[in-house]
């Protein structure tokens, strides 16, 4: 681990395996770059992300967690992002009320073609995170062994 | 409907026609207009150096000041207007330029980026309407061939004038409609007049100007109209006796309002 | 107890001269339950396959993990390596450390401790993947295309060729498409309806093709194999199998102003048509927008004249249902629409024309007979503008930021054309560059030069003046000289640039096939995969993939039909075993995941459950249909007992990743 | 020495996005007036030739009429560049292009105060 004291956030990204997930391998092919603190975990389509995993991340000590999925139309199961889009409202009110600054959480949509889009988005993410500084207000400990 | 008209300095002393008519016109169409009682230049040119901020402070205490009442500023000088509207586009859309006007000028409540610069036409065609103003005309220019001359600065930059489309603009031609005349489409009409150049070379003007007329007169036009006092310069100076006015006196005139 | 074993791929440099893979697989080598680690330049070579079967073998490994290239990439080669070993295949998880790692980052150090991260995060899903058995599910041997191009048409050709069913859907009223309506085909100048109607003549007589023109597809559902797909046949005003095509009823319809498409609206037909004189079917369409019999039952001439009582005014639409294994995307294109461009003077004279209304205006079968007349005043233009990239190459909201690829041969091959007809003719060509890879393309662009001395002028027009008298003032620079160039001319042509079809996008959202940001259609993979979706068995033919000349289209139309033949031939498919499975014993029979599946996979039964007392009470259950279930996962989260989980992809495994990221 | 950086700057055009087509030299209204036409202004900031484009009559003679900016296929907007160029010019040499006693003779009693407004921000300090 770096010794510096400068915060770097950790970030939990939930992507679609044909939409974003492709997305982010383009990205990647097109060598654009966005930081490392992103780690990207591969679900077959944004209504598999279970709000749970969402509240285990936080828990776990994630800064911030961003859902993925195909542009709204185009998902590869037909309405799957919508229901992601519909779970992930409630959630992130819900988040809102426990003081989870909504910037914590987003939602975006990336199609495969979209590699410079994805990085750009995670940049962006990244910063928002990064400027808000650390969470430690779902953190459980009991969780961390 | 209300706006706060800004008619710029040029409309007070060589233009006055483009003032005067519009004012009579308006009044029958139904506008309110109230004018600041202490409006200054809007400052004449839009800078395009980024680095430019001072010389677009007039135009920004102009808005400003709408914010606090209408929220509309309309204007008639094409020049006038471009300024006004860049601008306020750059108020809405450039952090770096907004944040610093507003250092600079510390507004008591800050700029809620709600102004819209109306152009006079843009009132007529979206507020009044066409169809209604075709309705109130009483000395219709029927059979007159009238060549609409946009300039430069009515429709450029397109993205931020958001005017019309810039290269196959109706609004004047739809205007020249409803006052009952036969517009003429011609090439150049939203090319340059020659602007402030003739400050530099009156040359300039003339053959920009010349290329115009030409080619209003050659696609058939018997009159040619438009909205901006340099224009208006430029082009009867260049050809005195082409038929060049105001749209705002035409329009007074089809509604029966011009003293004869 | 688990037995792992994690290998880390080297990719040449292209992973490891960002990531340190020595010390990412001697770090994971320390986690708990991992056997063996080893890293290696290229894990897909064969010599890596073989380290990874050799110590599954050897270690007795329960998982496999695999640190290299996207799982887009090499997830099946590495499954099927593990498979040959005796592992099953879903027991294998891909680490992401190239497209997802090495290649975003330059910091050996970050990349590196994100690569260990990656790796720990497949090593805990691994631990709780289970083996999995892939299922069947059947083929129906037949394919549908959309689009009756020439793209469309090669690939129906090509797959009744091999024995299979094809049904075509043309939106026109015939097939042909763009092709039909070019006169000369570059570079070789051979007619293009010689070489296209014999192949439109082909469909229309192969017994294994069916051609649904004047039809839309109105609805797609189900899967690879088992595609059902609703066809709109659109009142066509005519019975199709009365009328003989003999072609009075166009000649006696009294409506006479109808602009007609085939020729771009530059001359008229009768509101009862047959698009050309080669049509297939050849059989006449009432336009019920200008017909006076069907807008106020005033005329009936139609009828009255046809022999074969075809004309019905009464006719519907009517729907067709059908099951197809296969569908083939073969929208093609359109010209952009360039009234934005009005510095080019398109809307303001008729003098300034596109390419495509050049093909009509030199076709002996267009408006003028072939013969080259202006549009204004009939009159022989002597001087001709070509300019190039008119909405291509255009970093604006007017146009397209693609090069449309095929306007610098066909703007060739008209000057080429012209200068032969007409040697009198000035033809000028402004072009920005000239691009012309493809067979004896650059040795064609060269004749119309050197032969037929057009000028080919390296520089933009910048605005078109029309006169009174219809000439054009057509300003334009000429780099090389260093001025601008004042060319009065008689006739300024546009190369318009091209763009998918409108229908495009609608359909793509019934395929659920993916589309770029200019709504051309994406392939599986740019290199290795042209002519599939990423959607399994949607397949793409001709322009709607991207721009394309015609040579082209014809190749990936065969390519396409080939890879359709490679799955109609199957009479199994195999399925993806990750799909959704339900806890009976958790299940309360909510009917919570039924009403989310996009795919009507979960029905319920009534199952009897022994009770601690001995007694069995019947309870409702979800059952899951794994040949129906797709995977998506939309029940596993609608689920509020937790009973429904998705295979692959199960909750503990993600939470699992979860924990190793945050860790 | 002129900067090419400070040219980019205070324009905001970034020259490295021109394909170099000459459309907007084609299209400008006042191109016989001018030595230097609206693609070489591009071409040459990006090569850094500022001060041969700062010591040429060219930058006076755009009209900033923006027809350039419009149609440039690429959003280059090469009259900012030009006018990046005059201020610069203007505000190095410590002279006015435009001089107070000049102007009489250059106004008659028709022209309106909108052209000296619009002259004096173009060509002075």
């Amino acid at each position: 681990m770096s010794v510096n004291n400068e915060f770097r956030p950790k970030i939990v990204a939930f992507c679609c395996n044909w939409c974003s997930y492709a997305g982010a391998d383009l990205a990647g092919t097109n060598r654009l770059q966005y930081p490392a603190d992103v780690k990207i975990i591969r679900v077959p389509c944004s209504c598999r992300v279970n709000p749970m995993f969402i509240l285990r991340a936080f828990q776990r000590g994630a800064d911030g967690v961003i859902l993925c999925g195909c542009h709204p139309g185009d998902c590869h199961y037909t309405s799957g992002n919508y229901f992601a889009r519909r779970r992930m409202t409630l959630l992130f009110s819900m988040l809102d009320y426990l003081g989870i600054e909504k910037e914590r959480t987003r939602v975006e949509w990336v199609s495969a073609a979209e590699g410079a889009k994805f990085a750009a988005t995670m940049n962006d993410f990244v910063d928002t995170v990064t400027k808000l500084g650390p969470n430690r207000r779902l953190e459980d400990l009991r969780c961390k062994n | 409907m209300t706006y706060t008209y800004f008619p710029g300095c040029t409309l007070r002393t060589k233009a006055k026609d483009l003032d005067h008519y519009l004012r009579i016109s308006a009044e029958k169409l139904g506008m309110e207009l109230i004018e600041p009682a202490d409006w200054q230049c809007c400052g004449g040119a839009y800078s395009n150096a980024k680095d430019e901020i001072a010389n677009k402070l007039s135009s920004v205490r102009i808005i400003m000041d709408a914010d606090k009442n209408t929220g509309k500023v309309l204007t008639v000088c094409s020049a006038c207007h471009n300024v006004l509207k860049r601008v306020n586009d750059d108020l809405k859309n450039d952090e770096n330029f907004a944040f610093k006007v507003n250092n600079y000028m510390k507004p008591e409540v800050p700029y809620s980026g709600n102004v819209e610069v109306i152009h006079f036409l843009e009132a007529l065609r979206d507020e009044v309407g066409f169809d209604k103003l075709a309705s109130m005309v009483v000395k219709p220019f029927t059979g007159k061939k009238i060549a609409a001359y946009y300039g430069c600065l009515l429709l450029r930059p397109g993205k931020v004038m958001a005017m019309d489309d810039p290269e196959n603009p109706v609004i004047m031609e739809n205007f020249i409609k409803a006052i009952g005349g036969t517009p003429v489409i011609y090439a150049r009409r939203n090319e340059c007049c020659g602007g402030y150049a003739v400050m530099e070379d009156p040359a300039i003007a003339a053959k920009r100007s010349g290329a115009i007329i030409e080619n209003a007169k050659d696609m058939g036009a018997d009159l040619m109209v438009t909205a901006c006092p340099l224009c208006m310069y430029n082009l009867k100076k260049t050809g005195p006796d082409t038929g060049i006015y105001y749209f705002t006196e035409l329009l007074a005139e089809a509604l029966g309002l011009k003293e004869d | 107890m688990n037995r792992i074993g994690v290998f880390v791929c080297h990719c040449g440099t292209n992973i490891a001269a960002t990531v340190d893979v020595h010390r990412v697989a001697e770090t994971l080598g320390k986690e708990p339950s991992v056997v063996i680690a080893k890293d290696y330049q290229y894990m897909c070579s064969e010599a890596g396959q073989n380290m990874i079967k050799d110590a599954i073998r050897e270690y007795g490994l329960t998982g496999l993990v695999v640190c290299s290239c996207s799982p887009r990439m090499h997830e099946a080669t590495f499954r099927k390596a593990a498979a040959s070993a005796g592992l099953n295949p879903y027991l294998v998880e891909i680490a992401n450390i190239r497209e997802q790692d090495s290649w975003i980052h330059k910091d050996i150090e970050e990349a590196t401790e994100k690569a260990v991260i990656l790796g720990r995060t497949a090593i805990a899903k691994v631990q709780l993947n289970t083996p999995l058995t892939a299922g069947e599910s059947p083929v129906t041997k037949r394919a549908l295309v959309i689009g009756g191009g020439i793209a469309g048409i090669q690939t129906a050709l090509d797959i009744a060729e091999a024995g299979f069913e094809v049904d075509i859907v043309e939106k026109q009223p015939t097939i042909g498409g763009k092709m039909a309506q070019i006169d000369k085909t570059f570079p070789t100048l051979d007619c293009a309806a010689c070489i296209l109607t014999p192949k439109m003549v082909d469909c229309a007589q192969n017994d294994k093709i069916t051609i649904y023109s004047y039809s839309e597809v109105a609805a797609v559902s189900g899967f690879v194999g088992n595609f059902s797909v609703k066809i709109k046949r659109k009142a066509r005003f005519v019975d199709e199998t009365k009328c003989t095509g003999c072609g009075l009823c166009t000649e006696k319809c009294p409506q006479k102003k109808v602009p007609n498409e085939f020729n771009l609206g530059l001359d008229n037909r009768r509101a009862i048509y047959i698009p050309f004189a080669q049509a297939v079917p050849k059989v006449a369409t009432i336009d019920p927008d200008y017909c006076n019999m069907l807008k106020n039952g005033k005329c009936g001439v139609c009828a009255k004249v046809c022999g074969a009582q075809a004309i019905d005014y009464k006719a519907q639409d009517t729907y067709v249902e059908q099951q197809y294994g296969a569908i083939v995307v073969a929208t093609g294109f359109n010209p952009i629409n360039i009234d934005a461009y009005d510095e080019y003077a398109y809307s303001q004279s008729q003098n300034v024309v596109t390419s495509l209304e050049l093909e009509r205006l030199m076709n002996a079968a267009g408006p003028n007979g072939g013969t080259l007349l202006r549009p204004s005043d009939k009159k022989h233009p002597k001087t001709i503008v070509f300019v190039q990239c008119v909405g291509s190459r255009c970093d604006d909201s007017r146009g397209k930021g693609y090069c449309s690829k095929i306007c610098c041969m066909y703007t060739a091959k008209h000057a080429m054309l012209i200068r032969e007809k007409y040697p009198d003719t000035n033809v000028y060509v402004f072009y920005i560059d000239v691009r012309t890879p493809g067979k004896n393309f650059d040795e064609f662009y060269r004749r119309a030069v050197e032969q037929y001395n057009v000028h080919y002028v390296k520089g933009q027009v910048g605005k078109v003046v029309p006169k009174s008298d219809g000439n054009l003032i057509v300003y334009g620079s000429d780099l090389i000289e260093g001025k601008r160039l004042v060319i009065d001319a008689d006739m300024v042509v546009l190369a318009a640039a091209i763009e998918p079809d409108k229908s495009a996008r609608s359909i793509a959202t019934m395929l659920t096939a993916s589309m770029d940001t200019n709504d051309f259609f994406t392939e599986a993979h740019p290199k290795l995969r042209p002519v599939e979706s990423p959607t399994a068995g949607i397949f793409l033919s001709g322009v709607c993939q991207g721009p394309k000349d015609i040579p082209e289209t014809v190749a990936q139309a065969t390519a396409c039909a080939g890879k359709v033949i490679g799955l109609l031939v199957k009479d199994k498919l195999t399925c993806n075993p990750c799909v959704a499975h339900s806890d009976e014993l958790m299940c309360n029979g909510c009917s919570s995941c039924e009403k989310v599946c996009p795919y009507g996979a979960i029905t319920y039964e009534e199952k009897g459950f022994r009770q601690p007392d001995r007694t069995t009470k019947m309870r409702r259950v979800a059952i899951v249909n794994e040949a129906v279930c797709q995977g998506c996962g939309a029940c596993t989260v609608a689920c509020p007992s937790g009973a429904m989980d998705l295979k692959g992809f199960a909750n503990k495994q993600i939470m699992a990743e979860v924990d190793a990221i945050c860790l | 020495m002129a900067d090419k950086e400070q040219i980019i700057r205070i324009s905001g055009v970034n020259p490295l996005k021109c394909m170099k087509c000459g459309k907007c030299t084609a299209t400008c209204p006042n191109y016989d007036e001018m030595e230097y036409h609206p693609h070489q202004f591009v071409y040459m900031v990006e090569h850094g030739e500022i001060d041969k484009l700062m010591a040429s009559e060219s930058v006076y003679k755009c009209l900033t009429c923006f027809a350039c900016v419009e149609r440039c296929p690429r959003g280059v907007e090469p009259a900012k560049l030009i006018e990046a160029i005059r201020t610069e010019a203007v505000r190095r040499q410590g002279c006015n292009r435009l001089k107070a006693d000049d102007i009489p003779a250059r106004i008659d009693d028709d022209m309106p105060g909108q052209a000296l407004m619009m002259a004096t921000r173009k060509y002075t300090r």
